[in-house]
């Protein structure tokens, strides 16, 4: 189903669609001074990359970065914003020497990424193995993959995330009453 | 392999790659906006999420066995699993600069220097 | 362990006990209990160290000669290569290693620091840092007496580090002097110098031979092999020690002596050291630390090539010359006798590199006695006159404190050579070695050159004889200058009854029938050699024989010489060896009666004469450039402050180019050129501490230059690395492909 | 009944992945880890007073680890869990360093932190800390660019909450702001790095991976590497990625900077270590270009690190700042030895590569003492004298004669002056650099030039405590902070003295797990 009929080239078309909204939208992300704006454009960003992932069929994957990507992390940070929303109207321009540095190092690292990428791609530095797009798999290999090839990672990240909300839940807390100033 | 325009091939999704990647650098480098620069992150964790399946599946998708291989798409899910972790550390990390600061302004944390 | 080697052990670890117990419950004990306590810790080590060389004579039928060194390795560190069957192979070993000359010099060290405690129980009793001064000197004696009997080149360094460092905690005492504090940094950083030398030069050593025990190295290493082969040495499964590498070695172990033994051009650490406590001055920069470069010097001795040879009498000899001249017109006490010290120590390094191993550690070991005594008179002067330094506030003291005075005229008289004083037998036998040294060189057709070893040397005797008289004179003769300080003087038992064992010591210490010393090292010199060709049948220990027999005509021969010359056929060397005492017999006899003729004559109505003198041009200008100690101190000072201009101009230069930081920066270069004008007018050492400093703060400066606290700032400079890092791989990828 | 048929069905299907104990028991350390974050967890329940039992259980925790992974048997190594992880002697020494080291630090946290932490935030902490040491074990067993991910953010994620643990502190907050962004954006960088190693070669297998190696990678490798030196470098806090370090550690608790300064730098280095060995290993030690350019780059690194963190600890007045540019100089030290592994290649077992490693932990066993107790000794006189600056410790050696003593004698080994086990230690990496000759010989001028730089500011603190006099009161030092200085000063004394055994131990344990070479003929040749 990936690449569409020969003819009319639909999975060519629905790449550059996705891709020009990811990139456009990273871009905005790049260049927009609001934080709301900014939040805005990754979910776009976000769900473009979703759908290239289904473009390139990865079904699961795709919904994966939709549910947890789109609606949660966003979700995460659209709430930070909010919280910190008493500053939402306050823009912090950046100084126009450290704007026009960034600039220049992401042109140079674009440049060089471009050329170098396609020189190796175009050489064949990432394999020549057969395109593998039409090779169907259900997502149970995956599940399966989970339990066992990747097992080890996967226990690891249960135990991380376990930490990781404790800290994050002890940080954000509310400060307690009667909590004078230490240290 | 042939790149035509209209034939999507690897170098197509290494180029939007590196497009997202240096969109998310620049974001890092210009916002004084602490989740600013955390959507930065994100935008650079995509940038590899895309790298790892676009490789998966163009040119490591068969395992030496004739399988399926998914060592990318894994990859790319517990990236998007850190990426959460991350993103809850990070932000509590930044409620608590802006309960102490009553800012999220990176430039007001400098009283550590030198 | 046998048990002179057992003995000397304990007699080290004994300090050490004492300086832990000092340091837990010294201020409790306080002022006196801390003192005894220590004194009583080295007295045991005397004792210790009396018995030790008790048992060491009765190990054999004569006494010394004959005996085995004793060498106790104990391996440490594997390393996995080396020489030498001795040991376990492969390891970096530490060990004992006690022959004649450790004993000797162990005793020497313990009957002075014994001395130099009782004393100080005196001097120091008023301080409040009462206990921190004795829980120093235990300290001391430990590293010292551990340096002594230490079996490696490494355990020389670890000690010769602990030494230095009592010596910078002692110079320090009295930190809240600024002078004191400024000294203390100056002896620890120019100390430094030479030991970087001395690392570099052990380091050679021990990557070459993966061994660094005393008789392994000698073994392998004599320098007498390169005789018969000028390209170098060939060490069984080592391989080719090139004649470079040797003198490199040679020449860099030598820095360490430079630096310890403050010889030129490290000495200027030494007259400044004078602001520690007087006994401290004694002990460690007269009578002990200062003379364990030469130690140094004796004990690799052997495997110092020719050349390397050279470098130690060149540098001798211009020291003894040098700090000789420069005693002449010092007028504070402690700085003449720093001077005076500097002198005989350079004696002592030419006696080392013209190959008179027996005469320079004779002449350390009587020199450690009554320059001892001088140290010692001069702190119960200073002690008397109210910590007044200054000799033009002295005179007529005699009166006031005759037993201090008769002491202190001994020393003089010892140090200027005076017939049957200590100093006689060890100074001749330096000049009559160096005038064998000329005559051997002349002999093989060598550069005129080579008698200015012992030219010079010999006039020297003559300057030494005056100036040493002229301190004596101001001092002591003559009418009070300063009425308060006059009226002050007095004496105390506790302080003079050292000085009155010194001076003994100082009379007897040169003769063949009471301590024998001569005999002694003599014998070292036997037991060596054939203790090395026990280990290694073909070495030696290397050099001494080549240039003259260990058993040189003593004083009492001198007389007949025709007698000897007509029944014997001699050696080359033995003939020179001979020449050599004829010459410095002419040259040196009335050196003793003229100088001292001249000095009395010239200071017995205190400044009077000299003050005429200065009147004449010529002479003011020479007085100038010699009290102000040639500006050594100056041309350092220039030097490290040109190059932290240089640095901070450079690292100035450099900021202007970044876009962050430059605020900070500013205000800091600002602060760093202020302080840089607040320095020119102070001496070198802050010149070059701060000299070193600022150069590191200013590298300092540029590596903080980024960390402004500014987070994204971080983020740029990593990203813009890794950009151009990216660029780079691109560039150089395109260049391969095109 | 029918539900526990479905249990069984269902655990019958999982049967084939539950791994063996076998496959477990080498990493004890890590399960034993877990449990006690579960005990810590539970302790909560105690009320009022659960921040000592926290403290005590994690305490028990970590020693229960530090017995288990004693009983591991010597012989047990290789790839376990498909290939994610990987158990060698190297492996168990590391984890009882960081475990041992983790357990000083929770003393610390009894001497120094306890009473200003609030009732109640115990647990938090030590969930935390062990959560930061699980991941950090994580680090020295991994092969597996995933697995590499997941314990670098394994040992980030909960070490950015400790920085800023200190909720109310203004420093604390900011420390946690600068460390997490920094650590974020260096992450992603590595991730889009190993994703490129991905592409290259088709595998997440180190072992695998170098036996693929060639120089045709291009661009795509060297952002690999870029990407794997950020991900790591910071970690270690190498120059240019260092820039986190002086201001965290200012602004974290002193016990979280002393965590940090070991554990964190150490979990880094072994990582390293293994990735550098296993790549030279693959391509079968021959003078690879690849390789001989990596070590080039770390050593580099590494040089420009030591003096970095020198010459920036130069005017440093703050103590936790001063240590925090020590310990980026002692990153720097330890870089130069990750260059040796390049040296493998004499012959065909990698024992030159093992000396690095052993070289390594030998330093490693050495900082954690110095390090413990360096800042423990800051702990105590900022718990007294409240404050962290220089001026505090002015006249300790009256005021406090033991803390003094140990902080003078953490000075000494920290320049590498004799006697203390910094000597030993610096002498022989110096050694081994020296030994290997050629360029090896300009990093070792280059030590030696930076511990001439570092004598200033470490004698400072010296000098400060035993020759300026102060009017400050004499200080009453709790009976366990001291223990637990005075225990580091006498561990460096002894572990001088008894250089040998400690040589031995680490040589034992300085073996590494390799996967098979790449038969000769298909080495990629090339000159050193």
């Amino acid at each position: 189903m990936m690449l569409g009929q020969a003819g009319f080239p639909m999975g060519a078309v629905l790449f550059y669609g996705f891709a020009l909204g990811a990139g456009l939208s990273a871009m905005g992300v790049a260049l927009s001074r609001n934080i709301v704006r900014q939040a805005v454009c990754l979910l776009f960003a976000l769900a473009s990359v979703a759908g290239l992932y289904y473009l390139l069929g990865c079904e699961f994957l795709a919904a994966v970065q939709l549910v947890v990507y789109a609606g949660g992390t966003l979700i995460l940070i659209v709430f930070g914003v909010m919280l910190t929303s008493s500053e939402l109207s306050a823009k912090f321009v950046p100084r126009r020497g450290e704007v026009m540095v960034a600039l220049g190092i992401g042109a140079v690292l674009l440049m060089g990424l471009i050329v170098g990428l396609c020189a190796a791609a175009g050489s064949g530095a990432f394999g020549d193995a057969p395109l593998a797009l039409d090779r169907d798999y259900p997502v149970d290999r995956l599940g399966l993959a989970m339990l066992g090839d990747y097992l080890a990672p996967f226990e690891v990240v249960s135990v991380l995330l376990l930490v990781v909300m404790i800290g994050a839940a002890y940080l954000a807390k509310a400060r307690r009453k009667g909590q004078g100033v230490q240290g | 392999m042939v790149m035509g325009v209209m034939e999507i091939g690897l170098a197509h999704y290494l180029v939007l790659g590196a497009v997202l990647l240096v969109c998310g650098l620049v974001t890092i480098l210009t916002k004084r906006n602490a989740i600013g620069i955390l959507i930065g992150v994100e935008l650079v964790l995509n940038a590899a999420n895309i790298n790892l399946v676009a490789f998966n599946r163009y040119s490591h998708g068969v395992s030496e066995g004739g399988g399926v291989a998914l060592a990318g798409q894994v990859f790319a899910i517990f990236v998007i699993v850190l990426a959460a972790a991350e993103a809850a550390v990070a932000l509590s990390i930044f409620l608590n600069f802006y309960n102490n600061f009553t800012s999220v302004d990176v430039e007001k944390a400098k009283e550590l220097r030198g | 362990m046998p048990t002179p080697a057992l003995l000397l052990l304990i007699a080290t670890l004994v300090p050490l006990v004492s300086f832990v117990v000092l340091v837990l419950l010294g201020k409790r004990m306080g002022n006196p209990l801390a003192g005894w306590v220590a004194t009583g810790a080295i007295g045991t080590s005397f004792a210790l160290s009396i018995l030790a060389a008790i048992s060491w004579l009765g190990g054999s039928p004569e006494w010394g000669c004959g005996n085995m060194p004793i060498n106790v390795p104990i391996p440490w560190v594997p390393t996995g290569w080396g020489i030498g069957p001795q040991t376990k192979t492969g390891y970096l070993d530490l060990g004992l290693y006690v022959d004649s000359l450790t004993i000797v010099m162990f005793s020497m060290v313990c009957l002075v620091s014994l001395l130099v405690h009782v004393f100080s129980i005196g001097y120091m009793g008023e301080d409040k840092g009462y206990p921190r001064f004795f829980t120093y000197l235990s300290l001391f004696c430990f590293s010292m007496l551990g340096l002594v009997v230490g079996g490696t080149l490494m355990q020389l360094f670890v000690f010769w580090e602990l030494v230095g460092l009592c010596s910078y905690l002692l110079i320090g005492f009295w930190h809240e002097k600024k002078s004191a504090s400024n000294a203390a940094i100056k002896a620890f950083v120019v100390n430094r110098i030479g030991d970087v030398g001395f690392l570099i030069g052990l380091g050679v050593l021990f990557y070459h031979l993966g061994n660094v025990t005393l008789p392994e190295v000698w073994a392998a290493l004599d320098s007498s092999k390169l005789i018969g082969s000028p390209e170098g040495i060939r060490v069984a499964g080592i391989g080719m020690f090139s004649v470079r590498a040797l003198t490199v070695m040679g020449v860099g172990l030598f820095c360490g002596a430079i630096g310890k033994s403050a010889q030129f051009p490290l000495h200027v650490w030494l007259p400044d050291a004078m602001e520690g406590p007087t006994p401290v001055s004694a002990l460690i920069h007269a009578a002990t630390m200062v003379a364990a470069g030469v130690y140094l010097v004796a004990r690799i001795f052997p495997i110092l090539t020719d050349g390397a040879k050279l470098v130690v009498a060149i540098i001798g000899v211009t020291t003894l010359t040098m700090a000789a001249l420069i005693a002449l017109v010092q007028s504070d006490l402690k700085k003449v006798l720093a001077y005076s010290t500097l002198s005989q120590l350079g004696y002592m390094i030419l006696a080392m590199g013209i190959g008179s191993w027996v005469g320079g550690m004779f002449h350390l070991i009587t020199h450690a006695f009554f320059k001892a005594l001088l140290f010692l008179g001069s702190g119960a002067v200073i002690y008397a006159a109210h910590h007044e330094q200054d000799m033009k506030e002295y005179g007529g003291l005699w009166r006031k404190m005759p037993i201090t005075a008769i002491a202190f005229g001994i020393a003089v008289l010892a140090i200027t050579g005076t017939p049957y004083f200590s100093g006689y037998f060890s100074k001749d036998l330096i000049m009559a070695h160096a005038g064998a040294f000329g005559a051997l060189a002349s002999e093989e057709g060598r550069s005129g050159w080579y008698w200015l070893l012992f030219v010079l040397p010999v006039v020297i005797a003559y300057v030494t004889a005056f100036y040493m008289t002229r301190c004596w004179m101001l001092t002591f003769w003559g009418k009070p200058r300063n009425e308060h300080v006059f009226e002050h003087a007095h004496e105390r038992g506790i302080m003079w009854a050292p000085l009155a064992v010194l001076a003994v010591l100082s009379v007897v210490g040169g003769y063949d029938g009471l301590l024998n010393v001569k005999g002694f090292l003599n014998a070292a010199v036997t037991e060596n050699t054939k203790y090395v060709q026990m280990v290694h049948p073909e070495g030696k220990f290397g050099g001494y024989e080549s240039a003259w027999p260990s058993d040189e005509p003593g004083l009492s021969r001198s007389g007949e010489d025709e007698d000897h010359g007509a029944t014997e056929v001699l050696t080359a060397s033995q003939a020179a060896h001979k020449q050599g005492w004829h010459v410095m017999h002419q040259s040196v006899r009335w050196a003793p009666l003229v100088g001292i003729g001249m000095g009395i004559l010239m200071y017995m109505r205190g400044y009077a004469v000299a003050n005429v003198l200065m009147k004449a041009a010529p002479v003011r200008w020479v007085h100038t450039w010699l009290y102000r100690r040639m500006y050594f101190d100056e041309l350092y000072m220039g030097v490290f402050v040109a190059i932290t201009v240089g640095l901070a101009r450079l690292g100035a230069a450099f900021d202007q180019y970044v876009i962050d930081g430059l605020v900070n920066l500013a205000g800091y270069a600002v602060r760093q050129l202020s302080s840089l004008a607040g320095l020119c007018d102070r001496y070198v050492v802050d010149g070059g501490v701060n000299g070193v400093g600022a150069a590191t703060q200013g590298l300092g400066a540029l590596v903080r230059m980024p960390q402004t606290g500014r987070i994204r700032l971080y983020v740029t400079v990593v990203l813009g690395i890794v950009a151009i890092g990216i660029a780079a791989v691109v560039v150089v990828v395109v260049a391969t492909v095109m | 009944m029918a539900s526990m048929g479905l249990i069984f069905t269902s655990l019958a299907a999982v049967g084939p992945f539950v791994p063996e104990w076998g496959q477990m028991r080498p990493f004890v350390g890590e399960l034993v880890l877990m449990g006690t974050i579960v005990g810590v967890l539970l302790s909560a329940f105690w009320g009022r007073r659960s921040n000592a039992v926290a403290g005590v259980v994690s305490l028990a925790g970590l020693m229960l680890a530090v017995v288990g992974l004693l009983l591991v048997r010597p012989t047990e190594g290789g790839e376990q869990f498909r290939g994610m992880l990987v158990s060698d002697h190297f492996a168990v020494l590391w984890k009882i360093l960081l475990l041992v080291f983790t357990a000083g630090v929770v003393l610390m946290w009894f001497s120094t932190t306890r009473v200003s932490m609030h009732e109640g935030d115990g647990p938090e902490f030590f969930t935390l800390l062990l959560g930061a040491c699980l991941g950090m074990c994580l680090m020295g067993s991994t092969s597996n660019l995933l697995m590499i991910f997941m314990a670098v953010e394994m040992a980030s994620l909960p070490s950015y909450v400790l920085a800023g643990f200190r909720k109310t502190d203004r420093v604390g907050s900011e420390a946690a702001l600068k460390y997490v962004l920094f650590g974020a954006a260096t992450s992603a960088v590595m991730v889009y790095g190993l994703s490129m190693l991905y592409g290259l070669y088709g595998t997440l297998q180190i072992g695998e991976l170098a036996r693929r190696v060639d120089l045709g990678g291009g661009v795509p490798l060297a952002v690999a590497m870029v990407g794997i030196l950020a991900g790591v470098g910071f970690k270690i806090s190498a120059v240019p990625f260092h820039f986190w370090c002086p201001d965290v550690f200012e602004g974290a608790g002193v016990d979280v900077a002393a965590f940090l300064s070991v554990a964190s730098k150490g979990a880094g280095l072994t990582l390293l270590l293994r990735i550098l060995m296993t790549i030279g290993h693959g391509l079968g030690y021959a003078g690879s270009e690849v390789l001989t350019s990596l070590a080039v780059t770390v050593g580099v690194m590494g040089a420009i690190t030591c003096t970095v963190g020198n010459t920036g600890a130069y005017v440093q007045m703050n103590m936790k700042r001063l240590l925090a540019y020590s310990s980026i100089a002692h990153a720097g030290y330890m870089l130069c030895i990750l260059s040796l592994v390049v040296r493998g290649g004499s012959d065909a077992n990698g024992v030159m590569a093992n000396s690095a490693a052993q070289a390594l932990l030998l330093y490693l066993a050495v900082y954690l003492f110095m390090n413990l107790g360096a800042f423990t000794v800051a702990g105590l006189v900022q718990r007294e004298t409240g404050g962290e600056r220089l001026e505090d410790y002015t006249g300790l050696g009256r005021r406090s004669p033991l803390l003094a003593v140990c902080m003078g004698a953490f000075m000494f080994s920290l320049v590498g002056l004799p006697p203390f086990a910094g000597f030993g230690a610096k002498v022989y990496v110096m050694w081994k650099l020296g030994a290997n000759g050629s360029w090896w010989w300009a990093l070792v001028a280059v030590i030696g030039v930076n511990t001439v730089f570092s004598l200033y500011y470490y004698l400072r603190v010296v000098r400060v405590m035993f020759m300026v006099e102060s009017e400050k009161p004499e200080m009453v030092v709790s009976p366990l902070g001291g223990g637990l200085a005075l225990v580091c000063a006498v561990m460096l004394l002894v572990m001088l003295v008894a250089f040998e055994p400690v040589l031995n131990l680490t040589g034992r344990y300085a073996k590494l797990h390799l996967p098979r070479s790449v038969p000769t003929g298909q080495v990629v040749a090339g000159g050193l």
